[in-house]
């Protein structure tokens, strides 16, 4: 085997091993361990992209890891789909990654860059895995992680909301365990291509089971997704960690989007009985009650990382309204929009730090505050980010909103999830106009109302919201080939026989 | 014969533990419910053994030895805590 | 220098006895494991026990079989007592043994011997290290106790710690 | 009375006490909660593999059938697991009370405070008595 | 290729005005000014190059891809009706500009101001040559945002804000229904490509969607044209700098309605439905506006509703669905923009010159600025629809047509109706013209300062209304070419036969034209007794209306999303718990049955009293769950219960696992239980009890009844036969749940020893802040709860603590080395190790025993991971996937033959992370309490000595 | 060394029994006897001979029935008589110290109040050990 050969399993190996040597050396040389995290950012980068384009012909590629062959051992699988998740993990990462060194918080504490490296590792190792019970474990790394960088400066704020979170999310792995453990006792395996196949020959005596093992499993990805009404640890959780955290965070709600998105297919598929399709009766009527919710309170929130927080909320709503049509079409919009929404999402959870940390002891919240310098230019950014986060052309949320629209009007429901869709887009433009005008506008000449003077603040940290923009902009204008591929993407996940074939073929190797 | 001798012997730790679990609810003092949860767990050693021989293999011993490190260890620790609150100084 | 290869001789003969015990043959790859162990451990763990005290061994074993035999007989002893004697007729006692051992694990050993032992339970030092306090299950005559235990377990302690 | 009776019940109630030590306003409760609930997720976990006595999965040559080994395995990767997660939340919970002088599940004051060992004082109040 | 470059170009330079504006912020005004006019003239340069082709029937195009999957592609076309709206576009764009340039002072943001404006040209100019629906609405809501940032200009006035928010509101929003309409429109005609969708207007009119997408796409042309009801924002839009409403409000924004619907009239035009609703809202906002208009004193508010009003002209005429009112709205367009842009330009003077906008200030200006007079009075002329002005020729044709509709079955009532609209028009152009110039001045200051501004700045109305002129008096010459092509643009058929001229004699039309102009008077000699009619009936502010609905909005769904997302952990879970538990409810349904076929195994009494005393432990638990001693005691059972479940069930791992777990956990509560308050829990109430007891009965029976039903069945054939028959020959070991850990499964394993680590990291960072803040506050301030012995370390203990710990790590050792074969493994071996060290920090505290080792846990943990991860990556040396084994049997003389497994090496990895990880996590929760018991001893003491 | 299979069983049978019911002794001992300072007796002895006659047992049956060489077992043993002293000492210590505060659940027994040590010091759980002594051998 040749290094190429080892690429699908490069993304979990390189965060694993520079996570602990930045241990070993950040105490002694501080500027080692930062330049191990960067080097390691970037080589994440270089394998996603280069995975992308290995498999972007359509080959999946099966890593059999200690080369037990599948289902016996455990099946890393580079599809289009997770070659897509890793590109957009990396840049995430990088972006966010970026904004912490820049503006020092990543030295709020102890252990930041060791603690995002095991987080970008969860995240790459749950989007690359073909199995199950290794998918909760790497659903354990990212979550152990995200607590420690979500509490990462502290502080009561983060130390309340961390509370919520961790139970939580404790009560989720609790109920992942559950269902795997039921999902075992049926199919007799963990591998999900094989579990797929197996699903099939299931008694129909057990077709009960198998229901309430899938309905488990699935809302078990549901709370991760926060998709309403298991979406209430949400908001707190993002709008008090640290914004590069919250940043990164962008991603964590589509982990459990994406795992929805791989696992329904794969194993609940036409053939599996009472299982098939799951979780179809809930999920459009959840996502568009998430979509209302998130952009509601888009509508009314007080502060800009709150917005953020709930934009996080209304955009997995209005992805998961896609999803729900279970189509290449409606799929392929999703998996855009999935793109285009995490980078919106983490651009305005930086624009809200790089305001907050202009406007002293008024932060980010929506109300008339001092003036600062550069404020036009946070402005634009700003009201770029919103742009993007509610779907207003020219960025890449008009377009995956187009898309979205267009692939769900083959649904039974389309009217209401048009209505849907095209209603928070309206709170959202409303809301996202209000909160921008009041810190923008409002606080321009009219003095801000004694609010302390603050040390001038570089401009550096403006680069991470700029290249998630920046991003953004080329999801737009590259949003032909972007959807294609996400169309792509679409069309190999829904067809669990080739995935399986290559799995339990070339995975057996 | 070693079928009924284990029988008997598998009833007589099952009452005993009985037993401790009512001193365990009783108490009253603190220092009797850690006696009672030492003393289960030194019964819970008894079974273990029990259990190998009616299973005819060794593989349990390792259970017992643990156990009986970590009974004491877990005893100790409830002990300090009631002593000193801090159990670790 | 030896001191330093094997801190606690006692301790090492002990570990390669529990691992050729633990480890359950008798080969001669097992036996020298123990021993790789035997010596290896106690140099790992020598800071946490820094003292060093000297124990005869020949004592030793002869005080541990009377210790075993102690145990069997007091535990017939024992669970009679607790079997047929009616709590009204219980005559338990508090003894106040005065202790001429004064390293701790001699004391330590003192103390466990008496625990280990039908009816007494080592439950305080003094403040000073120079008394012992002992709960016995059923002592009519709590001075004999205390002779007992001085006389059979602390002068042969005092042998073996030296 | 089976074996598989007495496991799903005692799975049974251990969820039931769980869930609603959970719901508890006391984060302290709520770790008790957990912790039953994943004693009893494990039990579940393990009993996907079924219930055998006297076969162990230590491969024998002359032994034929063992019990199921991977659930074992499962059951082991998720009890590390949990504990982690429980040294975690316990950490958590005691840092977060430190923080804001009250154990309440939302961080919440609570008036029983001052009772207790550690007193709710301000820190300048500390600072006026050292000087 | 050369068309299609011109076309991209010409849609490309405001976007580069724009970025070169906004880039060079810090210039001067002149810079930014002659950018953007450069900008627009050389957009019309092209536009001219372009501009006899067209007219003679060809259409420029261009596409590229640029979304296919969506049918969003980059296609630029003009016809003649973009030709001419990109021509208004562009060349009262230039004027604005030249007008903008000496209208604003050179201190404001006009880098930002220009910027704007481009980016608002580009996307109006994007919207006329769009071919591809998709690509006209991304252009579309750009207009909303740009037009956002224009009314908003002057930031630091309420207005100013208010009105951008109002406009983008209702244009935005009317925005999204257009998204939704022209979707659909693309879906039911099978194409978004303009020219392929208005050449199958019989398919969409014939589909069942027609009604919905019809609906849809009015709401957002009559949104952006401020058609009533949603006419409101725009008078609130004059908040904005007068250039900016000039363009918007003649040319541009507000014509972007009027011009789709226009573009799509082949394809909705004709049915009953189309005309009955466009005709009567636009007949409605034509009275209505011009009405409103009447009595407005500001100037730009005059101007807003003459705008509302126009448009609804406008409107209605498309509304006919008339070749020949189509004809008349082309003209009309043209018109409208001259007089419009003109009109708004000299309102803008009239302000910058006097100070003021409100006309009752105002009189007899024709004196002091006469050539201003002369501008406005004309292009008033042309509003009012007076010969020999252009806007008298468009309102005749508009006269023209309205017998043609029978409204309500009365075919005299549409013509009486627009005549009362152009009675209205007639009056408030008279006023606005009369009342500013004619007469005596009425208040002396602002006519004091008055005079004519210099060329700049009446340069471009002057033209404009020379175009109003021009186009009255040789009509045919100057419009006819373009308005017929346009005509037929809009149709899609040939233009009908037309002549523009003043004079079509005695007809119809000029009656009505006639009484417009004589009512007109008459309202104007009446203006007093009616104004004062008018303000005494008191109609409905819609601002204040859409401002109230908003604060009600807010208000309520602010509420309700406080009241959902109220930060409580027991609703999350509550919500959490009864989801699940519907869902599994809802599972049981599908079927099937309830206990399988297995044989069971019949339990002993020994079990069953374990069974008891788990059972009893957890009632116990519930139940005493304030005193947390007891309750850990209890918790201990139920481990010691669960551990013995795994030595009877065959899991002698399990055991050692959950032993050593569970006693690390117990010390690692205790720890932090002294720190937790111990006061009285607080008591939920009854129903809350019930309610939670409720939920959590029936979890567990849920979860119960499906162990039982998952414990009943029989397995099929699993994956872990395989791992029986390899494990030996395959992984080289006994112990096949080792072999699954460290072999089969040990990327599970290196995951899991990862999340111990964090824990340990996560865990640790924690706690090293307690020292600081309130955190260390609270812990400085700190007392014990109960008296404590004096006695820190037992000394039965240390001494035994000695001996325990070489012993401990003796079989520590032990377990690992045989792990791979029978019970043990690295795992439990560290925990093993753990408790061995836990027992001296218990026995001689953390300092003395912490002073003595030798690593930190943090090196432990990073080289347990790395040592995990160079075994995976040790096998890409011999060319196999990460974390391939293997093993190999040795024989030394002596010791005899023994095993070495790379997997041994892996192991290592798991007990170094295990290890750092708990007794980092430990250490450092006993360290913090040391360190408050020792501030706490120091201030006692200094309490003491003071 | 053989004994007949019957015999071996027999003392296997006998070691098993003897051992449970020392077990049951001890925890019998434990609910009945007045006090925590006699209660402390029963399960700490009783069963260190419970559980070492088993554990012998186990040794025997695995010697003498099965033919296996096993000792493992007495390892549990070495543990029980290193930590069972320590373990009944901390226990009652808790003890001293609960009924010495006053506590309600924590009466003296039959045998009262232990008097303090003759020279005017006190027992270690009331008093710290002083400096210098045996006690005070930790270090830190
Ligand atoms: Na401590
Ligand atoms: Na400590």
């Amino acid at each position: 085997m040749t290094l190429a050969d080892h690429l699908p399993i490069l993304p979990v190996i390189i965060p694993a091993l520079a996570a602990p040597v930045i241990l070993l050396v950040i105490r002694r040389r501080p500027w080692l361990g930062v330049a191990a995290a960067l080097v390691s950012c970037l080589g994440l980068l270089v394998c996603a992209l280069a995975l992308m384009a290995r498999v972007s012909d359509g080959s999946i590629l099966a890593y059999a890891v200690g080369e037990w062959p599948a289902p016996f051992g455990i099946v890393l699988v580079a599809d289009r789909l997770a070659a897509m998740m890793l590109v957009l993990t990396a840049c995430l990462g990088l972006i966010a990654w970026l904004h912490a060194v820049v503006t020092g918080a990543d030295r709020k504490g102890w252990h930041f860059h060791a603690l995002f490296q095991f987080q970008l590792m969860g995240l790459n190792g749950a989007f690359l895995t073909g199995d199950l019970f290794n998918l909760f474990v790497f659903f354990e790394v990212l979550l152990i992680a995200s607590y420690g960088l979500m509490l990462h400066g502290q502080g009561p704020a983060r130390l309340k909301a961390g509370v919520q979170y961790v139970v939580v999310n404790l009560v989720g792995s609790s109920l992942f365990l559950i269902a795997l453990g039921m999902l075992y006792a049926l199919t007799g395996t963990l591998n999900m291509a094989d579990m797929g196949l197996r699903v099939a020959a299931i008694a129909p005596g057990d077709q009960g089971l198998l229901r309430i093992a899938a309905l488990l499993l699935v809302s078990v990805f549901a709370l991760k997704a926060a998709v309403a009404p298991l979406h209430l640890w949400l908001v707190r959780t993002y709008a008090v960690s640290a914004p590069a955290v919250a940043a990164l965070f962008a991603i964590m709600t589509k982990v459990g989007v994406y795992s929805l998105i791989r696992v329904v297919p794969q194993v609940f598929g036409d053939s599996a009985g009472a299982a098939a399709w799951v979780p179809a009766p809930y999920l459009l009527p959840a996502a568009m009650v998430s979509a209302v919710i998130g952009f509601a309170g888009v509508f009314t929130a007080r502060s800009l990382s709150e917005q953020a927080a709930y934009a996080v909320i209304g955009s997995t709503g209005t992805l998961l309204i896609a999803v729900a049509g279970w189509s290449a079409d409606s799929l392929g919009a999703g998996l855009y929009y999935l793109a285009h929404s995490t980078f919106a999402a983490a651009a305005l959870f930086l624009v809200a730090d790089v305001v907050a940390r202009r406007r002293g002891s008024f932060g980010d919240s929506a109300s008339p505050g001092p003036d600062f310098a550069g404020r036009s230019g946070v402005a634009l950014l700003f009201m770029a980010a919103a742009i993007a986060a509610t779907g207003l052309p020219p960025l890449s949320g008009f377009i995956g909103k187009l898309l979205i629209l267009k692939s769900v009007a083959a649904l039974p429901d389309w009217g209401w999830a048009w209505g849907v869709i095209l209603g928070t887009t309206f709170f959202g433009v409303v809301g996202f106009a209000r909160v921008g005008s009041a810190v923008f506008w409002k606080s321009a000449g009219g003095g801000g109302g004694g609010g302390a003077p603050h040390a001038p603040v570089s401009r550096a940290d403006l680069a991470a919201p700029i290249m998630a923009l920046t991003l953004l902009a080329a999801l737009s204008a590259g949003a032909g080939w972007a959807s294609a591929y996400a169309n792509a993407a679409a069309v190999q996940v829904l067809d669990p026989a080739q995935s399986a074939r290559a799995v339990l073929t070339q995975g057996a190797r | 014969m070693i079928a009924y001798a284990l029988a008997i012997g598998f009833g007589m730790l099952g009452l005993a533990l009985v037993m401790n679990l009512w001193r365990l609810f009783k108490g009253p003092g603190v220092a009797d419910r850690i006696l009672a949860l030492d003393t289960m767990v030194i019964n819970a050693i008894g079974i273990i053994v029990l259990i190998g021989i009616a299973g005819g293999s060794g593989i349990s011993f390792e259970a017992a030895l643990l156990l009986a490190m970590v009974g004491f260890v877990g005893t100790v620790a409830y002990a300090k805590f009631c002593l000193r609150g801090d159990i670790i100084e | 220098m030896m001191n330093r290869i094997v801190p606690h001789p006692g301790l090492s003969l002990l570990l390669v006895l529990m691992w050729v015990v633990m480890v359950n043959d008798l080969t001669f790859g097992t036996l020298f494991l123990g021993i790789v162990f035997g010596l290896a451990v106690p140099i790992f763990t020598a800071p946490w026990w820094p003292e060093r005290p000297a124990v005869r061994f020949a004592p030793a074993l002869g005080y541990l079989a009377i210790v075993a035999w102690d145990i069997v007989i007091a535990n017939f002893h024992v669970a009679a007592i607790i079997l047929f004697k009616p709590n009204r007729n219980l005559r338990p006692a508090w003894l106040t043994i005065p202790l001429e051992l004064t390293t701790p694990e001699a004391i330590t050993v003192f103390a466990g011997t008496i625990s280990l032992t039908p009816g007494t339970v080592s439950v305080d030092v003094s403040a000073c290290g120079n008394y012992l306090l002992v709960h016995a299950l059923h002592a009519p005559d709590p001075a004999a106790e205390v002779a007992k235990a001085k006389q059979r377990y602390e002068a042969r302690l005092k042998e073996i710690f030296r | 009375m089976s074996y598989e009776f007495l496991l799903a019940t005692a799975i049974g109630v251990l969820v039931a006490g769980g869930i609603f030590l959970a719901l508890r306003a006391r984060t302290f409760q709520v770790v008790l909660g957990l912790t039953l609930i994943s004693y009893a997720v494990n039990l579940f976990l393990f009993a996907s593999g079924r219930l055998v006595v006297g076969r162990p999965p230590i491969w024998d040559k002359s032994v034929s059938a063992y019990t199921d080994p991977l659930p074992q395995a499962l059951v082991l990767t998720a009890i590390v697991i949990t504990f982690g997660m429980t040294a975690f939340v316990v950490i958590l919970s005691l840092r977060s009370f430190l923080e804001t002088g009250s154990d309440h599940v939302d961080g919440d004051k609570v008036p029983c405070d001052a009772q207790d060992g550690l007193a709710d004082r301000r820190a300048d109040d500390h600072e006026d008595t050292r000087a | 290729m050369a068309i299609a470059l011109t076309l991209l170009t010409l849609v490309a330079l405001p976007f580069v005005a724009a970025l070169a504006t906004a880039l060079l912020h810090q210039a001067t005004r002149a810079v930014h000014s002659a950018i953007a006019a450069a900008a627009s003239a050389g957009g019309l340069v092209l536009l001219a190059s372009l501009a006899g082709p067209v007219i003679g029937g060809e259409i420029p195009f261009a596409t590229w891809q640029w979304v296919p999957s969506l049918g969003l592609d980059l296609t630029l076309m003009i016809d003649p009706l973009g030709l001419m709206f990109a021509g208004l576009i562009l060349g009262i764009g230039l004027l604005v500009v030249i007008f903008a340039h000496f209208y604003l002072d050179a201190d404001e943001a006009t880098g930002r101001f220009f910027a704007s404006l481009m980016l608002f040209q580009g996307a109006m100019l994007g919207i006329v040559i769009a071919g591809n629906v998709l690509l006209l609405l991304v252009f579309w809501e750009m207009t909303s945002l740009a037009s956002f940032l224009l009314i908003g200009f002057w930031q630091h006035r309420a207005e100013a804000r208010q009105g951008a928010r109002m406009a983008l509101a209702v244009t935005g929003g009317g925005g999204l229904a257009l998204i939704g309409g022209m979707v659909l429109l693309g879906l039911v005609a099978g194409s978004f490509d303009i020219a392929t969708i208005l050449a199958r207007g019989d398919i969409v009119r014939a589909s069942p969607l027609y009604p919905v997408l019809l609906g849809l796409i009015l709401l957002g042309c009559f949104t952006k044209s401020a058609q009533f009801p949603f006419h409101f924002w725009l008078p609130h839009a004059m908040a904005a700098p007068t250039p900016v409403s000039a363009y918007l409000h003649s040319a541009t924004m507000v014509k972007a309605g009027v011009f789709l619907l226009a573009r799509l009239w082949p394809v909705l035009a004709g049915t009953e439905l189309y005309t009955g609703i466009v005709t009567s809202v636009g007949l409605t906002t034509m009275i209505f506006g011009a009405l409103v208009a009447l009595f407005r004193h500001d100037l730009k508010s005059i101007l807003a509703y003459s705008t509302i009003s126009q448009l609804g002209m406008l409107v209605m005429l498309l509304g006919f669905s008339l070749e020949t009112a189509a004809l008349a709205a082309a003209l009309h367009i043209l018109n409208h923009a001259a007089f419009k842009a003109a009109l708004f330009m000299s309102a803008g003077i009239v302000e910058h010159e006097t100070g003021t906008r409100d006309i009752r200030r105002l009189g007899g200006l024709a004196k002091a600025m006469p050539m201003t007079a002369l501008i406005a009075t004309l292009a008033a002329a042309s509003m009012a629809g007076l010969p020999p002005l252009g806007g008298f020729i468009s309102k005749e044709l508009m006269l023209y047509e309205t017998p043609k509709l029978a409204l309500l079955g009365l075919p005299w009532l549409l013509p009486a109706l627009a005549t009362l609209g152009a009675t209205f028009s007639v009056g408030y152009s008279l006023r606005l013209a009369g009342h500013l110039f004619s007469g005596r001045p009425r208040e002396a200051e602002p006519f004091a300062r008055a005079h004519d501004p210099g060329f700049g700045m009446w340069a471009a109305p002057a033209l404009l209304t020379v175009l109003a002129v021009l186009l009255g008096l040789i009509p045919m010459l100057l419009a006819g070419p373009l308005t017929g092509a346009v005509t037929a643009a809009i149709t899609g058929a040939p233009a009908p036969a037309f002549d523009l001229a003043l004079w079509h004699g005695l007809n119809l039309a000029l009656i009505l034209s006639l009484i417009a102009v004589a009512g007109g008077a008459l309202l104007l000699w009446q203006h007093k007794r009616l104004l004062a009619a008018w303000e005494r009936a008191s109609l409905p502010d819609a601002k204040r209306m859409f401002e109230a609905s908003f604060a009600f909005a807010d208000k309520w769904v602010r509420k309700a999303t406080v009241a959902v997302h109220t930060p409580s952990l027991q609703r999350m879970l509550l919500a959490s718990f009864a989801v699940i538990v519907l869902l599994v409810i809802d599972g049981i349904q599908a079927g099937g049955s309830f206990t399988g076929t297995r044989s069971l195994l019949p339990a002993s009494p020994l079990a069953f009293i374990a069974w008891a005393l788990l059972i009893a432990a957890t009632a116990a638990v519930v139940n005493d769950s304030h005193n947390r001693l007891r309750v850990l005691i209890y918790i201990s059972v139920i481990g010691l219960v669960v551990s013995l479940t795994f030595v009877q069930f065959s899991a002698p791992d399990l055991a050692l696992t959950q032993i050593s777990v569970e006693v690390v956990t117990i010390l690692l509560l205790l720890l932090a239980l002294n720190l937790l308050p111990k006061s009285p829990p607080l008591l939920s109430s009854a129903p809350r009890k019930w309610r939670d007891g409720m939920l959590a009965v029936t979890g567990g029976v849920l979860v119960g009844g499906i162990a039982w039903a998952m414990l009943t069945r029989d397995p099929g054939p699993s994956i872990a036969a395989y791992h029986l028959a390899n494990a030996k020959s395959g992984g080289g070991g006994t112990n096949v749940v080792n072999v699954i850990l460290v072999d089969f499964r040990a990327f599970d394993t290196l995951g899991e020893i990862i999340v111990l680590g964090i824990a340990g990291l996560g865990i640790f960072a924690l706690l090293d802040s307690t020292a600081t803040g309130a955190a260390g506050a609270r812990l400085r301030a700190w007392r014990e709860d109960m008296p404590h012995s004096p006695e820190r370390h037992p000394l039965m203990l240390v001494a035994a603590s000695r001996i325990v710990l070489p012993l401990t790590l003796t079989v520590a050792i032990y377990l690992f080395l045989r792990g791979h074969n029978q019970p043990g493994g690295g795992f439990i071996a560290a925990l093993v190790a753990a408790i061995a060290f836990l027992v001296q920090y218990l026995a001689a505290g953390f300092d003395w025993s912490d002073r003595r080792k030798r690593i930190g846990e943090h090196q432990l943990i990073a080289w347990g991971v790395l040592t995990a991860m160079a075994t995976g990556l040790g096998a890409f040396l011999f060319g196999s996937s990460f974390l391939t084994s293997t093993f190999g049997y040795f024989s030394l003389p002596l010791i005899g033959k023994f095993e070495l497994a790379s997997a041994m090496l892996f192991d290592t990895g798991v007990f170094l992370t295990v290890f750092g990880a708990v007794m980092l996590a430990l250490a450092q929760l006993s360290h913090i309490a040391a360190r408050a018991a020792r501030a706490h001893a120091a201030q006692h003491s200094e309490g003491g000595g003071a | 060394m053989t004994i007949g299979v019957p015999l071996a069983e027999l003392l296997v049978s006998f070691l098993i029994v003897l051992g449970a019911g020392f077990a049951l002794i001890g925890s019998w001992g434990l609910v009945r006897l007045p006090s925590l300072m006699e209660r402390l007796h029963g399960p700490t002895k009783a069963t260190t001979l419970g559980l070492g006659a088993m554990l012998v047992g186990s040794v025997a049956w695995f010697q003498l029935v099965r033919g296996e060489w096993t000792t493992h077992e007495l390892l549990v043993s070495v543990f029980l008589f290193v930590t069972a002293p320590i373990s009944a000492n901390m226990i009652a210590k808790v003890h001293l110290h609960r009924e010495r505060q006053g506590e309600p659940s924590a009466q003296p027994g039959p045998a009262g109040v232990p008097a303090p040590p003759p020279g005017g010091t006190d027992w270690a759980t009331h008093s710290a050990p002083q400096l210098g002594s045996p006690g005070d051998f930790v270090g830190d």
